[in-house]
Formats: C-alpha cells, structure tokens, sequence
C-alpha cells in the first residue's frame, strides 16, 4: 500500500477520502487554492501544499501545480476525487508520466469512454445495449426520414454539437418529421453553428439506473449493483437511492454483467460507473463516469464496502480478492441519499451563496453525513453549490424514507439557502414513496405550494417574537448577537423571478 | 400593535400585545400560548405553544425572515402598519415590475430585451450566468422596459439593477 | 402501534427514542426540568411537558409528576430510557395502573431481577451459571473456612450490603481466611452496620460479556448476540464492542441460549441485558439489566436492527415475527461504542462542567454520533456526565478501530474536559488491538504518559500565538471574540491531585 | 521574547522574534516555519508547519491552554520571564503544597486529617462527592496541615479553597 498520496481535490469528496486514508495508514496530502486555506480538507489532511489563486482555473484545475504538488509531498500516488481533473484522460497521463500512480482508471478508458460517438460505437460492438438510433449526425431530412423507419418512432432529434437538452424535438410520426427536422437543424446551426442532428429513439418514462463497477489490474472485474438517481432536474441528481425499486435480483444480475462488459471492453481499471436509461423494462447505455461518483455512499451503505478503501487497493496492484457472488451475498437493506446544495429551491434553484453562521448536524442510527462544512465557511460562486451529502440506511425503503425525513428534520445549515426542503417535499410525495417516478419527476412538482398547519403560525409568530427582540437589541450599540443572527442577506430572501435554463453536467 | 405577516406567500393578521413583559400573539384571531426561547446567537430558537414543541432555527434580519422547522422553509415578512401603508404606495408607484436586480453576483450572458420594449410577466429579460449556470431572469410582472443596467458580458455583484420596468402607458 | 409516547427521560437516551419515534410516525412527548428547558431532546419532541425543579428528584425522578405529564399528553405508552426511573417497579407499576403501557419488563420481572440474592437464586434454578459461592451471607469464621471448601480458591469475599467493590478481600487460600474474613467484616460491619459477607470465587483476567435479548409479550425470545465492555473503571464502562474476540459462534450460540433461558425464568418481556463475566473460557451470570443498555447502539450496527423500534413493536402487542436463525443471519462485521463524558481522564477523571461553545462532530462512512449536545448547552453536576456516544461500525475489528481512531480525531467538543483522549490512547494499545485485555486494563493503563512527536512541538507553538493574540486583543475593550474564546475556567486545567473512589453503579 | 512552556507536564524553551509582522517561533532551539489561522472566534485553528498540516482546537485562557490535536489532549501552560520568575518564588513559599482547591462543585463527604496532621505526598485529605461520584482528595506533595477551609456537609463551590499545606518543620 502506499505510503502517502496527493488528493487532488477539495470539499466533501477530499475529506471523504482523507477519511479512508487515515484509516488505511496512508498519510493524506491536501492541495489548497487562496481561498480554502482554512478549509476542512486542509486541517484534516497530513500535510497541504498551497496551489496559490482562487479561481479553479489557478488552483485544482492547473494539471502542473498539482503534479508538482504530488512531487514536492512525496506523495505516491493522486486521487482525483470526482470533478475537476478526474475525467481528463491527459492528466492521468501526465501523473503516470511523473512516476506516479493515478487512482482510476487507464487513460485509455477515459477516452473510450469520454466522446460520445466512439463510446457507443464500443459498447455497440460489445453488445451492451443503446438507445436505437444512428451513431452518425444526418444533415438531411430525406436521410432522416429513412433513418427513423429503421429506429421506430416516436424519436427524438438533438443538435450533433449541442447538450443540456438544448434544440431536442419530440417526433411522434412520420408527419411531423420534416417540421421538426428543420426547426431542430435551424436551431442548432443558430446555436453552435453545426446543423447536423442525432436522431434515436425517444424513451418514454425513463428512469436513471447506473451501475458501479470496480476492476482489479489483472483483469477482474465486479460489480456491486444498481443505483437509481432519477430524482433530478436539468440532469443535476437530487436523490438517489440503492438499490432501485424497478430492479429485481435477475435484472440486476444482467444490468450488472452488462456494465461488467461495458468496462471490459475498455480495459477498464478501478472504480466506475456505468449508466443505463431504464424503461418499462428495458435498460440502454447512457455514458460512463470513469470516476467516483457523488453518490457512491448508497452502494457502500448496501453492501459494506468502503469504496475509496477499494480504489487504493486496486490501485497498489492488489487483487480484488472476492467474486461478483461475494459481493451480491453482503447486499443488504436500502440507502437514500439526499444532496444539500447551496440553492434556493423555490427560485428556480439558483445558487445562493452567504457565511454559514450556523451548523446544525444530523445524527443517531444510520445517519451518514459527508460534508466538508463548518462554522465561518464562505460559500462562493468559485465552486461546485454542493455543500453536503446526507446519507441514511434502513432495512427497507419504506424505514429508510422515514429515517431520511427524520434526518432532514434535525439538519439546518445556517447562512445560505438549501435543497433541503425541496428533498423533503420530494420524500413526501406519494408518488415517490410507491416509486412510481421517472426524471421528470421533479420538473412536474410543484415546490412553491405552501405548507398548512400549525408550522405556519409557529413560524410567524417565532418571527414576530425575533423581530421584536431586534427592534429592541437595534436601540443598543455594537451588539455583537445581532450581528451574528443577522448575517443573513436580505436580497437572498427577495421572491426572484429567476427560471434556470442552465446546462447541466450532472456528476 | 398589529402586524402584517406573509408566510410562504400567504397573508397572515397578527396581534402583539405585550402584558407584563411576556407577548401575547394572536395569528389569524386565535391566540397562542407561546413560550420563546433564543438557544444561542445564531437563531436556534426553542419554542413552546399548547403543549406542541418546536425546534426552530430563524435567520434573517427585522423585516424578512427565514424560519427551518422541522426541515421546511417558512419564508416570513413583516411589516407593521406604517410600513405596510407605505410599501402599498410603493408598490404601487413601481406598477410594472420595478427594479429587478440580481439575487447572485455573476455574469451577464445575454439581453434578450431592449429598452421600450413591452414585456409579458414571465418573458425572459436576459440570462444570467453563475455557478456554471445559466440562468434566465424573467419580467416579475407586465411592463415596458424602462431601463437596462447592465451590458452583456458584463460582471454583476449580488444586489445589482439589471432592468427597470413600468408600467404600460 | 401507539399514536403518541411520553419518554420519560433527557439527554442522549431520549433523543434517541424520539428519533425512533419519528421514523414510526409514533409522536414522541418529551418532559424537561428548568434547566432543560432549552434542551435538544425538548425541541426535537413532537410535544413538550414542564415537570418544573432541577435536580432528578425534583423532575425525572418524580414518578407522580412523570405520571401526570404523559396523562396530560395523552400519551399511550411511557418509555423509560436507561437509568432514572428505569428500574423501578413500583414506577412500572404506576404507569400500568394509570391505564398506560409500559415499554419495558413486567414489574415482577425488574423486582425478580433486582435484588442480587434472588436473583441469584432464580438463576440456579434456572439451569444459568453463577459464580460458585454461597447463597446466603455468612457472619461467622467457621462457617466460611467450611463454605471455601466446597467453593475452591481463590475466593473473594464481598460485604453483603455493600457495592462498588467496597470492602471486598481477595484470599488466596485456607491460610489467609481467618484474617481476611476479620477484616473484611469489620469493614462491612463499620461501612454499613451490617457485618456479614457473601464469599465467593474469585474470577481471574475476567472481561465483562453481556448479551442481547428480546421478549415479545407471547412468549417468544431471541438474543442478538453479545457486546464486550470490558474497558471499565469502577464499573464504568467506556469502550463498549460487538461482537467479543472471545466468543466464536459455538459460544455465542451457548451465551445466547443461556441468556434467553434467564430472561423466560422471570418471565421476561421487552429488551433487557444478561450481563457475564467471562474467565478463560467459562462464564458466569453477574445480574440482568431491565431496560435498554447505554451501549445498544454496538449491537444495532452489527444485527441491523433499531432496537428502540422492536421495544415499542412488542410492548405494543406484536409479536416477534423472526427467529433466533433470522437474527443470526444478520449479523456482519464489527462496531465500537466510545463514551463521550464530561470528565478529566488526566486527573481521575473527575467531573468537568462548563458551557459547551464549541462543537466538532466526526462524520463520514459508518460513523454514528448519538448525543443531545448543542452549542451553548450547560454542563452541570445535575446529571450524568456522559454527553455523547461515539459508534462505528467496519467489516472487522481492526477496521472498526482504525475507524474510530479517526472519527475521534475528528471530534472536538470545546468547553468541558471529556474522556475522548483517554479512549484514543486505548485503542492505541497494542493489547487492546490484539484483543487481550480484562476489566483490569484500563486500571493498569498510564495514562499520564506525555505524547512524543511533532504534535507537542506544535502545541507550544499554537499556545504561544494565541497567548500573544490574546495580549493583544486585551488591550482592546469589549472585545467579544476574546470572551468567547476564553469560556473554560482557568481551574480546571489545573493540575489536580484527586484520586477518584465513587461507588460506581455502571448503565 | 523567551517563555517557558509545559506541555503535559514536560518543560520546552520557546523563543519568539516578531519579523514583519509575522512571528518567528523556536522550540528547543528548533526553529517552526509556521502558518497560524484562527477559522472561527471559538477556537478553531488552521497550523501549516513545514508541509506538515494540522487542524488545531484551543481553548483557555492566555496562560493555561488545552490543545485538542487530532483528539490528544495537551494541556500546555505558558510563563514568560518575568512570570516564570515570580512563579518560582510563590512555589518556594507554598513548598509543602500550598491550598488545595475543588475543581468542582460538590460536598464534603468526610475530613480524613485535622489541622497539624503531617501528611505523606498522596494521603487522602477528604472525600468530595460529586455527580453521584465520591472523590477522594489527596496531598499533592508532603507536607503539614495549616488550614482546613471547611467542615462536613459543607457544600462547596468550583475553585474553593479546601486544604493548605505547608512544607514541614
């Protein structure tokens, strides 16, 4: 095992792996830009090595620094966490170049797995199944009209170059095509001056089911099921959950031999996920995260792995060491996990950024909370909104949910708004709890509906009680509680007409 | 004295008499028996009414307030009865919409409105860009644009005009 | 199930029960004392009932007070918690002739297992073994030489009214009885004004076992395994552990059926705990504790079973509705329970009190933090001093320790002296990793031992640029940062010549 | 400046030269490079010395400091010169072991020893019970008993003197 490694990353993910690091024995190195000089990942790191500027651009982003940073340590190794360099194939390569050791997967298998025609062309070849549809753009409606025959409708067109949902259009017959195709290809040409448009089927109630994966570097390969994140809008997760109510043990078994062979087929290396669009009981390959995933905690908490633990290892050449029915005879119980992000929910989810003022954690039976917060953090528009991941187990959904509402309950971070309540509204539904949602899940609720009941008077009578009290401290001078009370902005509260097109990019 | 409370948009009557130190609040007419109790300077509050218990963490400043029970989010403003006659006047001197500004710092993308132009309540003004987002900032209300503060590509801090709107003539 | 439940308690046990609570959709009705007032376990109830006084026998000990606030409620049941009213039959008595459940044993079951010579008794016959000694106390030397005969050496002979180890005489053989017994009933008879003293083996490297068990009100028992919690001082326990090195699954499967067969002699409901002492591969019946132990949460992590929740189940009238093989079944990996008191392990671990103006909570994969600490809570000599319990959970023992190691690191709880680096110098031991230890260890252990390394280097350098802020900032008025940094009393960093002698009397 | 520093118990020479601002720290001769940062008012400290990090959590007051680093306690106590040499002089004047005091609130449970009692380093001078615990409070060095501060029964406060000490005739 090593001796030390750099994690080249910050936040929850930086502790979550110093975390394992300091129980392996292995001496966690933290990086720091400017403005995380005091951040948790520092104080709890072994050593930090200080990149210098604020922007990501100069600190986690800048491939050198960091190298240097992994040099100048003595670090064995680099972890790259999920976001920032984890996906960039020339990265590893330069950590492997620089005598290190990267921890995920062969630079080569980001690649395969990183464009979007190639990967599908591979998994096509490897008989994991796609979304029907061409693998090249057509930049005709004739070719289209051919084309859509042999993929079946209703089809869906999207701008070659686009992403984010941006210029797609819903073709349910034959009729509509030529309109569609024109407005799609006149949409994308004015957008990303690139006419040309992907065509495949259009997959109706779809569910995002994705697959962990792990491979050892003499050629095994395992899978530790499903995890299903169809709570989300604008392909940003907001719940997700292992393993998944439409997934039974046969379908698992072959979801998971097929995300086996999509990795196999890239020479896949340590930990990756595999996702599928789900459909009235069909599955397609989507993508490959060929990282750690933001949600991987559901998967440890069902099957008892420490899945940081098992990257290292791999990555030091060890052997996985247990079989795919190892594996599957530890699945036990269900996991949710709810993202607390910096956002106003009811306005659109635009990022809300302020001093966190107040902490209050959530604790007792089998609540997990993977954060990096703490009293005094600014939150900025620098970095990612997620602050914290709140993690619950159960034996089964139903206890779960509960557990989740209860936690949800004791957590309050003080100072920004969060996607709290909107998880909280989310857990409430009927619908979710008979898990009978797909991804447009979310879209269609309706968050701004105000709660009834006595909460309603409990609030505005607490308000009247502290507005009272304020009026009262605003008589006396330099009042130091009233200005640790009131940091809170008084824009951040305004209704904010705000609708958030954005593009995504889920992790 | 009386208070004009909204709560999550709704609109809530409230009475304050205070009776040898301690208030008495009425919400809506029906009178809570409330013993209120600050934690700790950050807005933990222990709060007991009838018997029911609540952990409530408030944050905020006089007139604007953000109340966590239990995990839900209470948006609560208060004006007194001065203050609601005079943001009635206010109001209604900016018909239209008035000032939107900026709830993030960030940068301006795109207008997607000119000045003069009659906007819809809901119509896009112009997006946003923050956190890798882009956001669309939308006219809170029918209107003409009057104003147009800021240029594309430019940087906004949080709290900045971006557009002024009236009312149609 | 029950609509609404008062728990009788405060602090972490009764947050705990409303947790619990609030994922069975039961409503928890929590009571409080002046000082609690503010409490967490008062704000996180569903409803709050004010006993009024600030000491225990003022409030929680009052059982008409207790009584009247879960009629006022209208609550169904009473839950206990540990310590308290816990163990009082005649308390169990009132709640159930007041027309309410009581989640727990029947009285008769707490009076059968409550007094020592009873229950010792009810033992013997019941088929459960008890240290080889005598019944009855003896008062005369004769019949003590004659009693040792049949006992074996070494014996121990104990006060017959007293406790906490008082007056206790270890005679190794025939020799030294007729002195030892002089002396020891002298001390008893001047300790107690009762000269008289029980006389039995004394148990060699003996290690505190417990086990698990379960009673619906059918009939039906299951036991879920045993905990270790031999890392005591004065029968204070402070490392607690599930499941014990020395028990494999033939033993546990002897403990297990030897502790259920305890609790059916007495005709036992609801949770309880058959503690052991264990002595090279043999085990004795100490006593059975009526209620739920402190140190549950060990055997919740390792059987996945929120043991709260089962004692609401079956005082409610459900049956179990799983076997003792289902149990079994369950049971994976290994979990460590750290008490967190508010006390001076360097000095004798005397009581600390205090404000607690700081709070740094461990957290990550497999970490539980079950307390009711807040920032700003008064740490008084009114209650017990345990503020928090730490649990992890990991595949094994050496990861569960390397877990804990960290989530102890992590934590900081500012304001009051705890027990948290005493337990980190533990698990440190390499006898403790090996497993070899008895209830002796942490009696044996030099705890004053200075920590070598960086770490004191770093110590005297943050101390002295605080001590030059703090001259620099005392310059200044008013300033707040400084009072609020500066809380903990001088005095109880100082040096403190107290050697702790107590009576003990463990949960 | 120069100060004496005990940390658990064992004696370090620290020197300290304030340079641009900035401080300079030797320990045992060993020169620190080190960056300090307070995160919050309560305590919180960020310490980066030569690559090494640690998040350090203080508490006390300018003279006696508990250190929390990575869950170890050090309890560290700093005198400078002039303290250091005061100090010494009280401690020759209280040779014997001078006043004992509670560190907690409590009753006396028992006197063990009377006025004029010679008493050996660690001979219980009485039982103070406290949070259901009794504690027993022994001579911290040789020594005769001058003052009992208090009787049976007696409850006492936090910092009470109990016992004084002096050094034997």
């Amino acid at each position: 095992m090593f001796k030390r490694i750099l994690v080249a990353n910050r936040g929850e993910i930086a502790l979550r792996v110093i975390r394992t690091c300091r129980e392996m024995g292995v001496e966690p190195v933290a990086i720091y830009s400017d403005v995380d000089r005091k951040a948790l990942h520092v104080r709890m790191a072994h050593s930090a090595v200080a990149l210098g500027g604020s922007t990501p651009r100069e600190s986690y982003l800048d491939m050198d620094k960091v190298i240097a940073a992994a040099k100048a340590s003595g670090s064995e190794a680099v972890h790259p966490g999920y976001g920032f360099l984890s996906e960039r194939s020339a990265f590893a390569r330069k950590v492997t170049e620089a005598g290190l050791v990267w921890i995920g997967p062969p630079p080569e298998a980001i690649e395969a797995m990183g464009d979007k025609i190639t990967s599908r062309r591979n998994m096509k070849k490897a008989g994991v199944p796609v979304v029907p549809g061409l693998v090249d753009p057509v930049d005709d409606v004739e070719r289209a009209l051919a084309a859509a025959e042999e993929i079946g409708y209703p089809i869906a067109i999207k701008a070659a170059a686009g992403g984010g949902g941006k210029g797609i259009r819903l073709v349910r017959s034959k009729d509509e095509m030529a309109t569609a195709f024109r407005t799609a290809s006149g949409e994308a040409l004015a957008s990303f001056g690139d006419g040309r448009v992907y065509m495949e089927r259009y997959v109706d109630e779809p569910r995002h089911i994705e697959v962990q994966v792990l491979f050892d570097k003499h050629g095994l390969g395992v899978h530790f099921g499903e995890r299903e994140c169809s709570i989300q809008r604008r392909h940003q997760k907001l719940i997700e959950e292992a393993p998944s109510v439409v997934v039974d043990d046969a379908l698992r078994a072959k979801m998971g031999e097929i995300a086996v062979r999509a990795g196999a087929a890239v020479g896949y290396q340590n930990a990756g996920t595999v996702e599928f669009l789900y459909s009235k009981g069909e599955f397609y390959f989507l993508e490959m995260n060929t990282r750690l995933q933001v949600e991987h905690p559901v998967t440890e908490m069902v099957y008892g792995v420490d899945l940081v633990r098992e990257q290292l290892r791999v990555a030091a050449g060890e052997p996985l060491g247990y079989t795919q029915g190892d594996v599957l005879a530890k699945k036990h119980g269900w996991s949710i996990e709810v993202r607390i992000n910096a956002e106003d929910p009811f306005n659109g989810f635009v990022p809300s950024i302020g001093t966190i003022h107040n902490l209050r954690a959530p604790g007792g039976p089998w609540v997990r909370l993977d954060a990096a917060l703490y009293r005094g953090m600014e939150v900025s528009l620098n970095y990612d909104p997620m602050l914290a991941k709140l993690i619950v187990w159960a034996p089964d959904r139903d206890a779960a949910i509960e557990r989740m509402k209860r936690a949800l309950a004791e957590l309050n971070v003080g100072g920004v708004r969060t996607s709290a309540p909107a998880a909280l509204l989310v857990l409430e539904e009927e619908r979710f709890v008979r898990g009978q949602f797909d991804t447009h899940f979310l879209n269609h609720m309706d968050l701004a509906t105000p709660r009834k009941g006595e909460d309603v008077l409990v609030a505005a009578a607490s308000a009247i009680h502290r507005h009272l009290l304020m009026r009262r401290k605003a008589l006396r001078t330099s009042d130091s509680s009233r200005a640790a009370w009131g940091t809170r902005s008084r824009a951040s509260l305004s209704p904010y007409p705000a609708h958030v097109a954005g593009n995504g990019g889920g992790q | 004295m009386k208070y004009f409370v909204t709560v999550n948009g709704i609109a809530h009557e409230v009475d304050v008499v205070e009776r040898l130190g301690e208030l008495a609040v009425k919400v809506d007419g029906r009178e809570l028996d409330l013993s209120y109790e600050e934690v700790d300077n950050l807005g933990q509050v222990a709060l007991i009414s009838g018997g029911r218990s609540w952990g409530v963490s408030i944050e905020g400043d006089e007139h604007e307030v953000s109340c966590n029970i239990a995990g839900h989010l209470y948006a609560v403003a208060i004006e007194d009865e001065r203050e609601r006659a005079a943001h009635a006047a206010e109001r209604e001197a900016t018909k239209g919409g008035g000032t939107v500004k900026s709830v993030m710092p960030g940068v301006v993308v795109k207008l997607l409105v000119q000045e003069g132009a009659a906007v819809e309540k809901g119509q896009p003004l112009l997006i946003l860009e923050a956190m890798k987002m882009q956001n669309e900032i939308a006219a809170p209300a029918a209107g003409v644009v009057k104003a147009l503060h800021v240029r594309e590509r430019e940087a906004v801090a949080s709290g900045a005009k971006l557009v002024t709107l009236v009312a149609a003539p």
